[in-house]
C-alpha cells in the first residue's frame, strides 16, 4: 500500500502515467493543497487583520474618515491604467493603493506619492508627484 | 581568379540566403509580429519586444552538415556559444526566481493584506491550469508535458518558464511564448467571458473601502506568508522564497537600496536576457510543429477556463454573503495573475458599468493572490512530475 | 477515492510540517530574531535581513529519504538547484571581491592619508585574530579550521566568507553568522571594555585637526597602496585588489559612472545574494552543533581582543608622543574596521565624555585601516593553511 | 625562536620581492602609464583606467614551483580563481556582446539613416583589418594568428576581444591592448593621414544638412538592419543581434528602462569586468615577447591602412558626385569605428580649416557604421578561420 | 572541384595556411562581403528614405526651415568635444544631432534634451538641460 | 632545514597541525607582516603627505582658516550616527571627512556636499544637500 502510494510522489511522468493516466488524482490533489495554501493565508490575515485593526480603528476614528478625496485617487487610477508604457504601472497601482486606502487619514509616511511616466531610467527613480495638498 | 570566385559560391553556402527555408521565415514574421505588438498595441512590451527579437535571432538561418558536423557553433543549441551562455538561466531555471525576486521589491500587497477574504479567487482562477492539465492528458501529452503546458493557465511567464524547463524543456519555448502571448491577449479574452459570466446588477455591486495596512503588517505578511506556504509545498520554494524574500526587501524600509536594484537593475537584466534566449530558443524546426498549434490551443482553454472559474468562484462566494459584504464578480478574472494587466480590465469592464465604481484597488487582491497561487501549483506540479 | 486519501495522506509526507524537527524550528526562530535585529534595532539591516530570511529558506524542513535517494533537489546543497547556483559566488569566493570592489568605491580614505601613523592602530587590533585562532587552537579545532574562526575577529564580513570558504567551507556558515552578529552587536561589545581601559582625562583628549588631502594623493592612494600591499601578500590580492580597484575608480574622477555602479547595483545585488545562500546555507543539521556554539565563543573573544589591542596600543603609542600630538585612545576600538559603525562607537563614546570633542573623522582612519589590517590577516592565513 | 627566524625568510620567497623580475617591473610600469594617460590625458578612460589596474594585478609577482606545483592559486590563469572566474566571460567570449548590447543601447543611428551612402565610408575602413592580415601572415603569423591581429584595424575594443579569443586566445592580451591603446591614440594617429591626403579646398567642403529622421524608421532601422546584415555573415550574429537589440530596446519607445539598464549598469559592470580581466591577463611571460612587438607594430599600420582607405573612399565616391553632394573627405577617417574620438578628430580637424563648418554629425555616419562594418568583418574572419 | 573550395570554408586556421597561404582569396571574399552587406544597407536606407521623407517634406515645408538655431547646435558640438570625462559623450553627440537634424521643426517629442555632465550617475539619470525655448 | 621549512609554507593544515600544533610560530609571523605592511604605507604615506603639504600649506595660509564652521560638520556627523537606515552612511561619513578637512578653504570642487536620506534609490544618487553658503 505504502509502496503504491510512495511510487505515485517520488513518481516522475512514468509512473503517473500509469496510476493516474487521466490526471484526475493529481487534479484533485493539487486543487485541494492550492485552496488549503491560500486558505493559511486567509486566516492569518484575517487574524493579524483583527490585531492590528483595533490599533487602527482608534486611529481612524479621531480623523474624519467623510472627506475620501476620490478625485486623487480616480487621478491615480488613471494613470494606472494609461501607463501601460515601460511598465510604470506598478508604481502607478501603488500610489492608488495608497491613496485609497489612506484618503482621510495622514498617514506617518511622507504623504508624497511619487510615480514617474516619462523618464526613461527605472522606476526606483522615477518622479511625478502627487502632491498631498496640506489641508 | 578561379578560386575566388569558387569560393565566392562556397561563402554563399554559408550565408542565411542559402540555407533559409520558408519555416524560418515564417518564424522571423512571428517575431516580427510580436516587436509590432509589443510597441504598437504595448501588450507587454517588457517581454514582447525582447522575445520577438529573439525569435529573429534564433532564426537566421545557420549552415549546418550533419553529415561532416561542420558549422557555425553559435546557435543557442550550441554548447559554449554566447546565446547558450546566455541560455543557462533559463535551461538552469535560475532566471525566473531573480525575476520573482524583483516583483516581490516592487508588488504592494497592501490590497491582498486589507481583504484577505479575496485571496481565495486567487485560488479558484488556479483551476485553469490543472483543466488544461487533464485536456493536455486527454489530447496524448504525457503527464510532465501536460503539467508543463497546464502552467500556461497561470498567466505568468516566469513560473511557465520556471516549470517548463524543470518538466519539459524540450516544450519550452513554445510554452513560454503561448503563455507571454495570452498575457498579452488577457483584455481580448477576458472581458467577454466577464460579460458572459455576470448580469448587469453584479457588475454594479460597490465593494466597501477596505481598512488600512499598517508598515508592520507588511513587514510581517512577506514572511508569515514564506514560512506557510513553504510548508505546505516545500517545491514552490525557489519562486515563493524570492518572491517573499524581494517583497521583505521593499517592505523592511531598511533594505531600500537593496529592493531598489532587486526591482530595478537587476529584473531589467534578467528581463531582458530571458526575453531574448526564450524567444531564440524558438528555432523553427523545433517550434513549427502542430503540438505548438495544440500547446497554444490548450494555452488558450487555460485561460478561459481560469477566468471562468475566477468569476464563478465569486459569484458563488456571494450566496453565502450578506448584502454589504458582496463582492462584485468583475474582479474575479483577476485571479489569474497577469499583474497587473488583468486587474486593469476587471477596472475597466467595472467602469463601463458605473463610470464611478473603481474596482482596480480591489482587483489587485486576487491578482497578487494569483502570483502565489500559480507558483504553489507549479511546486505541487513539479513535486509530483519533476 | 481511495486513492485520492491515501494520495493526500502522502503529499503530508512531502511537506514541510511532515518533515519539521526542532533544530528547523529553532533555526527560524535565530533567522526571524536577526531579520528583527535588522530591522527594530537597524544593526546592519543590509546583512542582517538578507541573512535572516536565508535562515528560514534553508531551513524549510524538506523530504529526504536516505535509502532510496527521493527528496525535492532544491536544497542549498543539491547540485544544480536555484540556490545552489547563486551559492557558487560564496563557495568558490567571487562574491566577496565584488563586494570589496563597491566598498573600495564607496569609501573615502582621506582620513587615513591624512593622518598616517593612525593606520598603525588598524594593525594593533589584528591581533584579535591571532588571539582566537590560538584559542581555537586550544580547543581542538585544526589550524585550518582556526584560522577560518580566527578571520571573525576581523571584524569583516566578505574576508571571513572569503576565507572561511577557502579554508573550512564546513564551518563558513556558522563563521559568517559569528561574524556578522558580533558586528551588529559592535555598540554593545566596545563600549564597555574601551571604558574600562581608558581614564578619564584620556577621554577628553583632543586631536588636532588634520591636513586637507588633495586630490591627487587620493588618486595616488589606491595605486601605491595595492602594489605595496601586493607584494608583501601576494595571496590577499583577490580581496585588496579589488578594495584599492574600485577606491582608483571612486577617485580617479574619470570613471566615476563605473564606480557608481560598483557601489551601487553591483554591491546590492551581491550584498542580497551573499546574504541570502550564507544565511539559507545554516542548515539545522550543519549549524546546529557543540562546534557552533564554541565559534560563537571565539567570535565574542576575538573582538574583545581586538578592542583591547585597539585600545591598548594607542595607549602604548601616547608614551611616546608630546602633549600635543597624543592621540585619543577612544579611537582605537576602530582598528577593528567594522566599517563605520565602530568608528560611529568611538564618536559616540567620545561625545558622552566631551559633547564638543568630535572623535568620528580621526576613528575613521584606524576604521579603513582595519579593512586593509584584515585583508593582509586573510592573505597570511591563506598562504599557510590553504 | 629559530624556527620562527627561518619561517620568516621563507615566508620572504612568497612575498612579491622576492618572485620580482624586471618583467614584472615592467609591466607594472606599462599599467601605470595607462592610468595615467586615462586620468591626465582623459583618452578612453572607462578603458584605460581598468586595464590598467589590471596590469599591475596580473604582474604582481606570484610564488610557483614548477618542480611540485606549490604556489598560490590565484593568478588569471588558475583554474577557480576569482580572476579566473571573472575571466571567463573573456574567454569565452560573452562579454563583448554584453558591451554590444549597450552599446546598442546608447547609439543614435539617426545620422546614419538620414544620409546612407555615407555608410559606404564604414566599408573601405575596414580594408584596415585586411591589410594587416595580409602583412602579418607575410610576417609569418599563422591565419587565425594574422585574423585576430588584423581586427586591430576595426578599431573596436569588444570586437578585438572576441574575435581573437576564438581565433587566437594566446594573443588576446597584446591584441587587446593594442587595440585600445590606437583607439585612445585616434587623434594623434588620424590627424596627419588626414591633412596630408587632403587639399585645403576639399577640407572647406560644406556638407548639406541631411533630413530629419522619423521614429519609426528609427524603429525599423534595428530590426531590418539586423536581419540583412545576419542573412549575409550569419557568423557576426553575437555582435551584430546584440548591437541591434540594444538600440531596438532604445528606440522602441516601450523597452526605455531595459535600454537604461542595459546602457547603465549592465555595461558599467561588464566593461570593468573586462577592462580589469584583460589587463591582468597581460602576464609578463605571456606578454612580454617579440610578437607582442610585431602585433603593435601591425596594430599600427591597420590604423593607418583603415584611415587612408577611409579618407581615400571618400574622395573615389566625389569624383562620381555633383558639386553639392560632395563629401568633406574628412569624415573618411570616422570610418574605423573608435566611436566617438574618430568623428570628433573629423570634427576638430574641420574646424581648423573652417571654424563655422560642423562635420561632427556628418562623421557620425561612417562612424557607426564602421561598428557594424567591423564586426561583419569579425564574423567573415571567424567563418574563415575558426 | 567542391571538395576542394569546402575545405576552404570549413577550414581552420590550417587548411587556410593550405590553400590560400598569403591570404588574397581571403582577403578579396571577405571585403567584397564588407561591401555588399553595408551596400545592402545602404539601398534599404535609401529606400526607407524615399518612402518616409515624402510624409517629411510636407511637414517641414509648413514650418519655417530656415530658421537654423546653429548656436544650440554648436554649443552641443562644444560639449561633445569638450566632454571626454565619463562617457558623457554619447549622450552629448545624441543631443547634437537631434537638434541638429530637428531644428527648425517642433517635433512630437518632450522638447527638451537632457545630458549630463556633473553628475556622477550613469548616463541615463543625467540632466543638464538644453532648453528649446518657446518661440 | 629548507625541505623543512619549505614545508611548512607549502603546508596546507596538517603540516602546519604538526610543525606549530600551538600555532605560535603563524601568529608571530602573521603579527609581524600585518604590522610590516601597514608601517610600510605609514612611511608611505607619511612622505606622500610631505610632498604635498607643501603645496598645500601654501595655499591654506592664503585663506583664512580660524573660521571653522564647527556648525556645518557637527551637523554632517550627527546625520553620520543617525543614518543608520540602509546604508547612507557612508555618504554621510564622506560628507562629514570633507566638511572637516576642507573648512575654511574652497575647494575647487562644487562645494556642495550631497547626501541623501530619504530617497530609496541607491546611495549614489541621493540627494540631500549641505550647502556651503557664499560667505
Ligand atoms: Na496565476
Ligand atoms: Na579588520
Ligand atoms: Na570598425
Amino acid at each position: 500500500m505504502t509502496t503504491y502510494l510512495f511510487s505515485i510522489l517520488t513518481a516522475g511522468s512514468d509512473r503517473m502515467a500509469q496510476t493516474d493516466p487521466h490526471g484526475w488524482t493529481l487534479t484533485i490533489i493539487s486543487v485541494t493543497v492550492v485552496f488549503l495554501a491560500l486558505i493559511v493565508l486567509y486566516f492569518l490575515y484575517n487574524l493579524s487583520g483583527k490585531i492590528f485593526t483595533g490599533a487602527f480603528k482608534r486611529k481612524s476614528s479621531t480623523k474624519k474618515n467623510a472627506q475620501v478625496p476620490d478625485a486623487e485617487v480616480a487621478a491615480a487610477i488613471a494613470l494606472a491604467l494609461d501607463m501601460e508604457e515601460d511598465g510604470d504601472t506598478y508604481a502607478a497601482i501603488a500610489a492608488a493603493i495608497h491613496l485609497y486606502l489612506a484618503t482621510g487619514v495622514h498617514d506617518t509616511e511622507p504623504g508624497i506619492v511619487t510615480i514617474t511616466r516619462k523618464d526613461s531610467s527605472p522606476w526606483s527613480s522615477k518622479a511625478l508627484t502627487f502632491r498631498k495638498l496640506p489641508r | 581568379m578561379d578560386t575566388i570566385i569558387d569560393s565566392l559560391q562556397q561563402f554563399w553556402q554559408y550565408t542565411g540566403f542559402a540555407n533559409c527555408t520558408w519555416q524560418h521565415l515564417a518564424m522571423i514574421a512571428i517575431g516580427l509580429i510580436f516587436i509590432t505588438l509589443g510597441i504598437v498595441k504595448k501588450w507587454e512590451p517588457l517581454l514582447l519586444v525582447p522575445i520577438g527579437f529573439g525569435m529573429i535571432v534564433g532564426n537566421i538561418p545557420l549552415f549546418f552538415d550533419p553529415a561532416t558536423g561542420a558549422g557555425l557553433k553559435i546557435g543557442i543549441y550550441e554548447d559554449g556559444s554566447v546565446l547558450n551562455i546566455l541560455y543557462h538561466g533559463v535551461r538552469n531555471g535560475w532566471y525566473p526566481p531573480l525575476i520573482f525576486l524583483g516583483i516581490g521589491a516592487m508588488t504592494d500587497f497592501s490590497a491582498l493584506i486589507s481583504q484577505p477574504r479575496l485571496i481565495l479567487i486567487g485560488a479558484a482562477a488556479q483551476l485553469g491550469i490543472f483543466g488544461a492539465y487533464l485536456l493536455a492528458l486527454l489530447l496524448g501529452f504525457a503527464p510532465n508535458e501536460a503539467g508543463a503546458i497546464g502552467i500556461i493557465g497561470g498567466a505568468d511567464g516566469p513560473t511557465a518558464i520556471f516549470l517548463s524547463s524543470k518538466l519539459a524543456p524540450e516544450l519550452m519555448g513554445a510554452i513560454a511564448v503561448s503563455a507571454y502571448s495570452y498575457m498579452a491577449l488577457v483584455p481580448v479574452i477576458q472581458k467577454p467571458i466577464m460579460l458572459l459570466l455576470t448580469t448587469k446588477k453584479e457588475r454594479l455591486i460597490r465593494m466597501r473601502k477596505p481598512r488600512e495596512v499598517s508598515q508592520r503588517e507588511k513587514i510581517v505578511f512577506p514572511i508569515l506568508g514564506f514560512i506557510c506556504t513553504a510548508f505546505i509545498v516545500p517545491s514552490g520554494l525557489p519562486l515563493l522564497g524570492m518572491l517573499f524574500f524581494g517583497n521583505l526587501l521593499k517592505e523592511s524600509g531598511v533594505t531600500k537600496r537593496l529592493a531598489a536594484t532587486a526591482g530595478g537593475p537587476l529584473i531589467d537584466i534578467v528581463t531582458t536576457l530571458i526575453g531574448l534566449t526564450v524567444g531564440a530558443s524558438t528555432q523553427a524546426d523545433v517550434f513549427l510543429t502542430g503540438r505548438s498549434v495544440l500547446i497554444f490551443g490548450l494555452g488558450l482553454a487555460s485561460f478561459v477556463i481560469a477566468t471562468t472559474f475566477g468569476v464563478g468562484f465569486v459569484k458563488f462566494m456571494n450566496l453565502f454573503l450578506s448584502e454589504e459584504k458582496k463582492i462584485n464578480p468583475l474582479i474575479g478574472n483577476a485571479g489569474v495573475s497577469a499583474v497587473p494587466d488583468a486587474a486593469r480590465v476587471s477596472e475597466t469592464v467595472g467602469l463601463e458599468a458605473d463610470p464611478s465604481n473603481h474596482l482596480l484597488m480591489h482587483a489587485m487582491a486576487p491578482n497578487v493572490a494569483g502570483v502565489i497561487g500559480s507558483a504553489v501549483a507549479a511546486g505541487i506540479l513539479l513535486s509530483f512530475l519533476g
